[in-house]
């Protein structure tokens, strides 16, 4: 395949319409008693691991320290960097701009990894999904897409000494220094599935996984560890 | 193994993340509806699979998700060059030659 | 020509084995023959032979631009079956079965056809559903197979893993006890020396740079080492490089070449004496008369001539091969190589006239080529002698592309519901 | 049983690398002896004067240990004190000595010692030439089964275990800017000189010393001996935070784009089993920048008449055994050589206090300093001679030396016998070249070196030291400087200057006199009648055999590699290769360039399958995916199947229900009350953008401009080939935004074709595709209660049938939790599919199951569903399709709309001549004759079953099922011609011989009006 026949670059440029506004379906997916707090049970990927009583239970020495940030609010963003209406729809709303190649911006308790030449992932605290996912609607305009993924996903947390060995094991990826600084992101082959890691600082890294795949990473992640001691955090 | 370097990410990856679509450049036809049994199939089935300088369209499956396209040496797996869907080889078989 | 034999063996023992004859002669290539056959692999091989045997055709030269039965004729894992889906196939392959079981004598060379079953296993309800509807039209077809359960697979082979423990349990299996395995090497060599007691010009080391044709016709070809050969008709048989071929005579094929890995253990005492392939964890294996464990590897997604792939696909197999087989963990690994498949958009041969007149070609036997050998080389000699294809040849026109009739082999593969 | 602490009769009194404070004991063929750590398994057998270590494979002659390395072609062993930790075909020259180690020699019954085999051997021998099974066997026919039988009884070495393996095995990564293979004096050179530039080292050997040579050596760099500089140099490289340092590791392959597989055995010199929670073995995966094999080289023997027999050694082996472990293998030595290197093994044997009988230099006139050295020590040095035969079966006890000319062709002379019961021989060196091969490179006849270096290659390569064909001490620590500082500074570390690393210098190195090119020892009969001259001895293939392979044809060296199994043992031919192919040239008369050189593919040396495969068996061979309500499938008793990656409830047997009985409860509970199905796995894609809508009409054989917002559409799609291969649900939530429902297995595949049309073809429509397959969890609540189910779980939901319609779909909340419910049905009854985010999919499962006490709600499973759309004629794309039919010979021609402006994919396809051919297998249903009976899926369809094999087949029964809610059997399937030949029989011939009739009709069995789905 690869057509001759269209030049995507200049096709790009041309169709831009800044000014279309998309007629996308908004859908608030958290119950709205979240917030009233008798919210229905939510239950992460890894809920079934009760991953706090082992935590309870667990060994306190390790060189190695799980934890997953459950019930984030993640928002898929798709757009393209020439749509200014998109670029800045983004920076007005969160306050600062869209992260460049596999780069990510933190700020407060609000997260984004650049995933692709046109996607990003926001991250944010699962109540805020919906409004944010609204306001950033209201501000972009042209070609754009966002979709809510929260119930898809799950955030897991390596850190420790020997957590870049667990990582080595399972990724073909140079996760060295000059390679890997503390803020980049990467999406790639992790095992036989597929993760999008983020180097939180030195010893701390953050691994972004499909729901679906989420009970497998997790016995990988204590096969891998086993021989440095898995500390798990609730 | 190969290493590769994917044009969106700007840097090289393991082959373990890319799937090989076969041979780039090739145009669907812009009428199918007009165009015989023989030129279909030309589309759809027939290609050069030349031994040496070879454009191939693969895609970072594991990574960005993008299709780009590869000039590589079939015979000792030399990868010369990789460039965005649209764009054109720099290296060619005529060149080379 | 001497005829081999264990009295002959005896015979030449006692004069130090310093008697024997040539297998086959190194002639000078004349300067022009009825036939040329390009490629010197087992299907050319056999092509040239039944040429001469069964449709006396003896003016004929073999070119191979390295040495006999070098390329995949020497890298395949020799699994040799005929329990294909589509009657065409089926007819095809089983033509070939029925030739294998008498080819040794044939040639008055052992090419070792043993007939110790082949097993593929089915690990999923589609893979059942597919092996049942697979071995009914064997069946109909006149070709042996039976659906076994798994209890039945692990009783013909106690040493796999047949348990529910599995991560993909073994469901199944069809089971063709004719099948089984051949000699690889011999099979080239035996058919050499018969065709050249037949009077075929085996020429090595002599390849082939262009085609020529004259007014949309083929004539002789251009080689590197011994300039025009000339031909009434020429026959292409160069798997991989088939592509290469065509383009010297100005036309494509729907062929790709890839890299096709396979590797053998360590010799170990007898062990598994039947063939298991399994598509759905991507792992086949049988135990050689020398002890190895012959393993063959997936198909890697990339063109490639290097006659090497990439080591991910080496690693799943060995996977699957732990999986099935967890008591091999502790065997090793010798060596691994590569071959160069021309694979079909539906997974069959193509055995085919072309658009240049005299000039015929037989390739796209992908991964299935070796077990075709006999009947492959048999059907496109009929085909060359008559100047159209033989009744079994017919279905696998170069042509069918063009019009759809694909007789798709992987098809049955389908997808998960 | 010989006591432990019995003397080693070959061992010295000191010297050595030994632990002498580390006495072990060891296990061989049931005896007991005595060894020390720092032991190879080789040098504790010769240590305690063990001769016999194997018989050959097909003479099953007496066989000893040659070679103190990766070459060894003999002491091949079983190891293993316990059934699950058998490992087959050890080298016992690269096994650490370990105490308790149980060792087995692996041919020769009754035992290695007197093998009756042996007797097969020499009268068989002779009728055993290459290729003999090949002449034989044949006739009759009918007995070849019975000969393979005695073929295979021989085959093998040592066994596989028959329990499962107790170890465990795994993989790590790598990065690295030079890769240094080989801690030799190169290597260790190269790679200091590397790191110091600040670059990413890896360092690998794989012996558990670093120092190769230097282990053994006499001689001074920089002054100190050189272990000294080893242990300084190596403890710097510990200290460099860069560098990576890998004993014990032998890197096995060398792949394209300078990947390289290194195997690390962490645990087998320990014991039997790894340590507890330990990795016996670890395969190290490794991207270099750039590579320096420094591999060294192997030293070649010489051929000769009976050169197998045990006590025939490799020289340069000898000098190992002597100067690392302490080991004296015999008591008189007579040394064959054809270069002065191989004077050191006289002279270390001469220096540890026992006889060399004689120095037998092939050279006329040999001047070097080391004719000096040796006539210093009184050892008499025997010129332009050569040993032509060694004497002795189990032992060797003499030699016959004679003179010969000066191009080794011809013995001159007459022949003196020696005794002696060690015969050392030098034959010159053959670099490693292994490695720089596996990429394809050819390797080079060097005519000055007399050997094969390696040749041009495209991989980020360099190479230093014997590998190169040089052999000097000083050479080697310059190359592997200078090498080293090139591959730091063509990976961007350093500049590429002399003056970084100073170069050690090597005191009092005597020059090399030139070499003989020596590699087959004439004798005074033809090869073809003297005593077996072996080349490679693990496949027991003689000179004479490497002649009559050329006799018979066998001209290219691949053929005679292949025609005699030459280089085919686990050592691929390290000891032999060379001398094989210098056999085979001057048998054709050609020169060894022009026979060429066979190319060495990986592994360098054999490594276990479960080191390849590491983590990824058992439980982690293949992720199994799960829906967010699998726990509670689990605990409701749920069997499941595997869909691609999925584990989905396959159906929900109750305690003591068969399979049939559980299905026969599921579909009536649905069809008469109302069932649920857990349809997750389904593959769904957002779809966002201005050009969605036309972007489906492609895609899709169907219509898709008019679907309105709020409704659902069923769509196929196509290849470019007209073939269906996947079809699903896409809904319209809005104007520009649609959600895709795909096969499960074929979701991640429609999701990359979408991309690829949309990357490479259509990139000018604006359009955004998302993964949302994980994201919703999908509740399909189907059966004539599920409305009052439903309206039980919501109130903002108007689900009536009036403002509810059939395929349209609505947004509010089911127990509490905001979800799409899409009024579709897959069952043909009233159905909903419950959609909501994944974090609540458990929930709002529960509290369904809760409400649907009172409706017995009943749990089903993918079998159910199977046989629910069966009844309703709905085809599964993947079992009612195979890539071979279009939506027309699934008489589903409603699907697809040809009035559509844009020539969808799929259009021209499903067009071509065959495509539109009469009589295809078409799509029909099928009733049997007999209503009891269920066809078998994958049965045949004939005309008439009692036509000759081979058979007409018609197409095949793609679903069938025992419908209990109309009390009959029910089938799909294909027959050609189908749609035209409604109320035909067909025959289904089966295994057992019976024939099963059945009536073509209309698949659609239940409510065709579709009214049941309508209320």
């Amino acid at each position: 395949m690869s057509n001759l026949n269209i030049n995507p670059q200049d096709s790009a440029v041309t169709d831009l319409d800044t000014a279309f506004k998309p007629d996308c379906a908004q859908m608030r997916q958290t119950p709205v008693q979240a917030e009233a707090g008798q919210a229905p049970r939510a239950e992460s990927p890894l809920y079934h691991a009760d991953l706090a009583s082992m935590a309870a239970k667990g060994p306190l020495e390790g060189g190695v320290q799980l934890q997953e940030l459950s019930l984030l609010g993640h928002l898929v963003i798709r757009g393209s960097l020439d749509n200014p209406a998109f670029v800045d729809g983004f920076a007005q709303v969160m306050g600062f701009a869209l992260p460049g190649k596999l780069a990510s911006v933190e700020q407060g308790d609000a997260s984004v990894r650049w995933i692709a030449p046109d996607e990003w992932l926001l991250v944010v605290p699962g109540n805020e999904a919906f409004e944010l996912e609204g306001r950033l609607r209201e501000l972009m305009a042209g070609h754009f897409s966002i979709v809510n993924v929260s119930g898809g996903q799950t955030i897991l947390q390596l850190s420790g000494p020997d957590a870049v060995k667990v990582l080595k094991k399972s990724t073909g990826y140079d996760l060295h220094d000059r390679n890997f600084p503390v803020g980049k992101v990467v999406t790639t082959t992790f095992a036989k599935t597929q993760a999008v890691i983020r180097r939180l600082d030195a010893q701390q890294w953050e691994l972004v996984i499909r729901r679906s795949f989420a009970d497998y990473v997790w016995l990988w992640l204590q096969d891998a560890s086993a021989e440095y001691g898995l500390i798990v955090r609730g | 193994m190969f290493l590769i370097y994917c044009p969106h990410c700007e840097e090289h990856r393991e082959e373990e993340e890319f799937h090989a679509k076969g041979q780039a450049h090739i145009a669907r036809p812009l009428d199918p509806d007009n165009c015989t049994d023989e030129e279909w199939a030309q589309f759809l089935y027939f290609r050069d699979n030349p031994r040496g300088l070879h454009h191939e369209l693969w895609v970072h499956a594991s990574g960005c998700r993008k299709f780009f396209n590869i000039t590589r040496d079939t015979q000792s797996y030399e990868i010369k060059e990789t460039y965005k869907v649209g764009e054109q080889p720099g290296v060619t078989a005529a060149k080379s030659a | 020509m001497q005829k081999y034999s264990g009295f002959g063996l005896l015979k030449h023992a006692l004069s130090y084995h310093e008697n024997w004859q040539r297998a086959w002669r190194n002639p000078k290539p004349k300067k022009k023959y009825d036939v040329v056959i390009v490629g010197g692999g087992g299907h050319g091989l056999a092509t040239a032979y039944y040429l001469a045997k069964e449709h006396k055709i003896t003016n004929i030269a073999v070119i191979e631009k390295g040495y006999l039965g070098g390329g995949n004729t020497a890298r395949n894992t020799t699994i040799v079956r005929s329990n294909y889906l589509w009657d065409e196939a089926a007819h095809l392959y089983e033509h070939a079965m029925k030739l294998w079981e008498g080819l040794s004598q044939d040639l008055n060379y052992n090419v070792m056809f043993s007939q110790r079953g082949v097993l593929n296993l089915g690990h999923t309800l589609q893979d059942m559903r597919d092996i049942e509807r697979r071995v009914n039209a064997n069946r109909l077809n006149g070709i042996d197979g039976e659906v076994l359960d798994a209890k039945q697979v692990s009783e013909i082979v106690p040493i796999m893993d047949c348990s529910d423990n599995t991560r993909y349990p073994v469901m199944g299996a069809s089971w063709q006890p004719r099948a089984g395995v051949a000699r690889h090497d011999a099979v080239a060599w035996g058919f050499a020396r018969a065709a050249d007691q037949l009077g075929v010009d085996l020429i090595q080391q002599c390849e082939v740079i262009d085609i020529l044709t004259e007014d949309g016709a083929a004539i002789g070809v251009e080689t590197k080492q011994h300039g025009t050969i000339h031909a009434d008709r020429i026959g292409c048989v160069v798997a991989g490089n088939s592509s290469v071929l065509a383009k010297m005579a100005g036309f494509k094929l729907p062929l790709e070449s890839h890299p096709l890995q396979a590797l053998v253990s360590e010799p170990i005492k007898p062990i598994l004496d039947t063939v298991v392939m399994s598509n759905h964890v991507h792992g086949y294996v049988s135990q050689s008369d020398k002890g190895d464990l012959v393993i063959g590897a997936g198909i890697d997604g990339y063109t490639g001539y290097g006659q090497r792939g990439s080591y991910p696909t080496i690693e799943h197999t060995i996977q699957a091969i732990v999986e099935l087989f967890p008591i091999f963990s502790r065997v090793r690994m010798n060596r691994q190589w590569g071959g160069i498949v021309d694979t079909c958009p539906d997974a069959c041969p193509i055995i085919s006239d072309t658009p240049v007149e005299n000039l015929f070609f037989n390739c796209g036997w992908g991964t299935g080529g070796f077990k075709a050998t006999p009947g492959s080389g048999n059907v496109f000699a009929a085909t060359l002698a008559k100047g159209e294809a033989h009744e079994l040849a017919k279905p696998f026109s170069m042509f069918r592309f063009h019009d759809g009739s694909l007789i798709d082999e992987h098809g049955a593969a389908g997808v998960a519901h | 049983m010989t006591s432990s602490n019995h003397v080693q009769p070959n061992r010295l009194q000191n010297g050595g690398r030994i632990d002498r404070s580390q006495p072990v004991t060891f296990e061989y063929n049931n005896k007991t002896y005595p060894g020390f750590v720092g032991d190879t398994l080789a040098s504790a057998m010769l240590a305690n004067g063990i001769d016999v270590v194997g018989r050959s494979f097909k003479y099953s002659r007496p066989r000893g240990i040659i070679a103190a390395g990766a070459d060894e072609p003999n002491a091949v062993l079983q190891l293993g004190a316990t059934e699950a930790t058998q490992v087959p075909n050890v080298r016992a020259t690269q096994q650490e000595l370990f105490h308790g180690l149980v060792a087995k020699s692996t041919n020769g019954w009754p035992s290695t010692d007197n093998d009756l085999m042996s007797y097969v051997g020499k009268v068989g021998g002779r009728m055993m030439p290459p290729g003999f099974y090949y002449k034989t066997f044949m006739y009759p026919q009918s007995l070849w089964d019975t000969y393979e039988g005695f073929i295979r009884k021989a085959a093998g070495l040592g066994r596989s275990p028959v329990e499962n393996d107790p170890d465990i095995y795994d993989q790590i990564n790598h990065h690295c800017d030079v890769m240094v293979v080989g801690a030799g004096p190169a290597g260790l050179s190269a790679a200091l000189a590397a790191a110091r530039t600040g670059a990413r080292v890896i360092l690998a050997d794989e012996q558990a010393e670093f120092g190769g040579m230097l282990l053994h050596s006499d001689e001074l760099i920089d002054g100190q001996p050189a272990q000294q500089w080893v242990s300084r140099v190596v403890g710097e490289l510990v200290g460099l935070e860069n560098v990576t340092l890998l004993p014990r590791s032998t890197v096995n392959g060398y792949h394209d784009h300078n990947f390289l597989t290194i195997h690390e055995r962490r645990t087998d010199h320990l014991g039997d089993l790894a340590p507890k929670g330990q990795v016996r073995q670890r395969m190290h995966r490794v991207r270099a920048a750039w590579v320096v094999l420094a591999s060294g080289a192997i030293e070649r023997p010489l051929v000769y008449a009976n050169n197998d027999v045990p006590g025939c050694m490799l020289a340069s082996a000898v000098s190992t055994y002597i100067k690392r472990y302490a080991v004296v293998p015999g008591n008189q030595l007579v040394l064959m050589t054809t270069n002065d290197q191989g004077y050191q093994a006289a002279l270390d044997w001469h220096d540890a206090g026992r006889k060399v009988v004689a120095i037998v230099d092939t050279r006329a006139e040999p001047t070097g300093a080391c004719v000096l050295e040796a006539q210093r020590r009184g050892i008499e040095l025997i010129k332009g001679s050569a040993v032509i035969e060694a004497k002795g079966s189990k032992r060797v006890n003499g030699v016959s030396v004679a003179a010969i000319n000066a191009s080794g062709e011809r013995v001159t002379g007459n022949i003196r016998s020696l005794f002696c019961d060690t015969l050392a021989s030098a034959g010159g060196w053959s670099p490693a070249v292994h490695l720089s091969c596996h990429t394809g490179s050819r390797p080079e006849w060097r005519e000055d070196v007399q050997a094969f270096v390696p040749g041009k290659t495209v991989q980020k390569q360099l190479t230093a030291g014997a590998i190169n064909g040089s052999y000097r001490l000083s050479a080697c620590l310059e190359e592997g400087v200078r090498q080293g500082v090139l591959a730091a500074a063509n990976a961007g570390f350093g500049q590429q200057s002399d003056d970084i690393v100073e170069i050690p210098s090597v005191d009092g190195e005597v020059e090399q006199t030139a070499p003989m090119a020596l590699f087959h020892v004439p004798h005074t009969k033809p090869t073809s009648r003297a005593p077996k001259q072996f080349v490679d001895y693990q496949t027991d293939v003689t000179a004479a055999g490497i002649e009559l392979a050329t006799r018979e044809g066998f001209e290219s060296i691949e053929h005679v590699k292949r025609y005699t199994a030459m280089g085919f043992g686990t050592d691929q031919g390290k000891l032999g290769n060379i001398n094989g192919m210098a056999i085979a040239a001057k048998s054709m008369n050609k020169s060894i360039p022009e026979t060429g050189t066979t190319i060495f593919r990986p592994n360098y040396t054999p490594i276990t399958f479960g080191a390849i495969a590491g983590r990824n068996c058992g439980e982690l061979f293949d992720p199994k995916r799960y829906s967010a309500m699998h726990r509670w499938h689990v605990e409701n008793g749920a069997k499941f199947e595997d869909v691609g990656q999925w584990k989905r409830p396959w159906y929900f047997p109750k305690p003591g229900e068969s399979m049939q009985d559980a299905l026969n409860r599921e579909c009536l509970a649905t069809r008469e009350s109302v069932g649920i199905l857990d349809a997750s796995t389904l593959g769904k894609i957002d779809i966002q953008g201005k050009d969605a809508r036309e972007f489906l009409g492609r895609v899709y054989t169907n219509a898709w401009a008019k679907l309105g917002v709020g409704k659902c559409r069923y769509g196929l799609m196509c290849g470019e080939d007209g073939m269906v291969f996947d079809d699903g649900v896409t809904a319209c939530l809005a104007e520009n935004h649609f959600v895709m429902t795909t096969t499960t297995g074929g979701a991640a595949r429609v999701l990359e074709w979408l991309e690829l049309y949309h990357q490479t073809e259509w990139p000018e429509l604006e359009v955004y595709f998302n993964t949302v397959t994980d994201q919703w969890s999908t509740l399909t609540i189907s059966g004539p209660n599920s409305r009052k189910l439903l309206s039980e779980l919501t109130d903002d939901i108007d689900l009536s049938g009036d403002n509810f319609k059939f395929m349209d779909w609505r947004e509010g909340t089911v127990a509490g939790v905001p979800a799409r419910v899409f009024r579709i049905s897959f069952t043909g009854e009233l159905s909903f599919e419950v959609n909501v985010q994944s974090n609540y999919g458990m929930q709002v499962w529960e509290k369904v199951f809760e409400a649907g006490k009172k409706y017995n709600l009943t749990p089903y499973g993918t079998e159910t569903m199977h046989i629910l759309r069966a009844e309703k004629g709905f085809i599964i794309a993947g079992q009612d399709t195979d890539g071979s039919v279009t939506p027309m010979d699934l008489g589903m021609g409603w699907c697809v709309a040809n009035n559509k402006p844009f020539s969808y994919i799929g259009k021209r396809g499903m067009a071509r001549e065959d495509c539109v051919k009469p009589n295809r297998k078409q799509l029909v249903g099928l009733k049997t004759k007999d209503p009891q009976k269920v066809i078998p899926e994958g049965s045949q369809a004939v005309a008439d079953p009692n036509q000759p094999i081979p058979m007409t087949m018609l197409g095949h029964v793609t679903s069938s099922y025992y419908s209990a809610c109309l009390g009959h059997s029910i089938a799909m399937g294909f027959v050609r011609g189908g749609l035209d030949k409604m109320g035909e029989s067909v025959y289904y011939p089966q295994a057992d011989g019976s024939v099963i009739e059945a009536e073509i009709c209309s698949p659609i069995f239940l409510d065709p009006k579709g009214e049941r789905q309508n209320v």
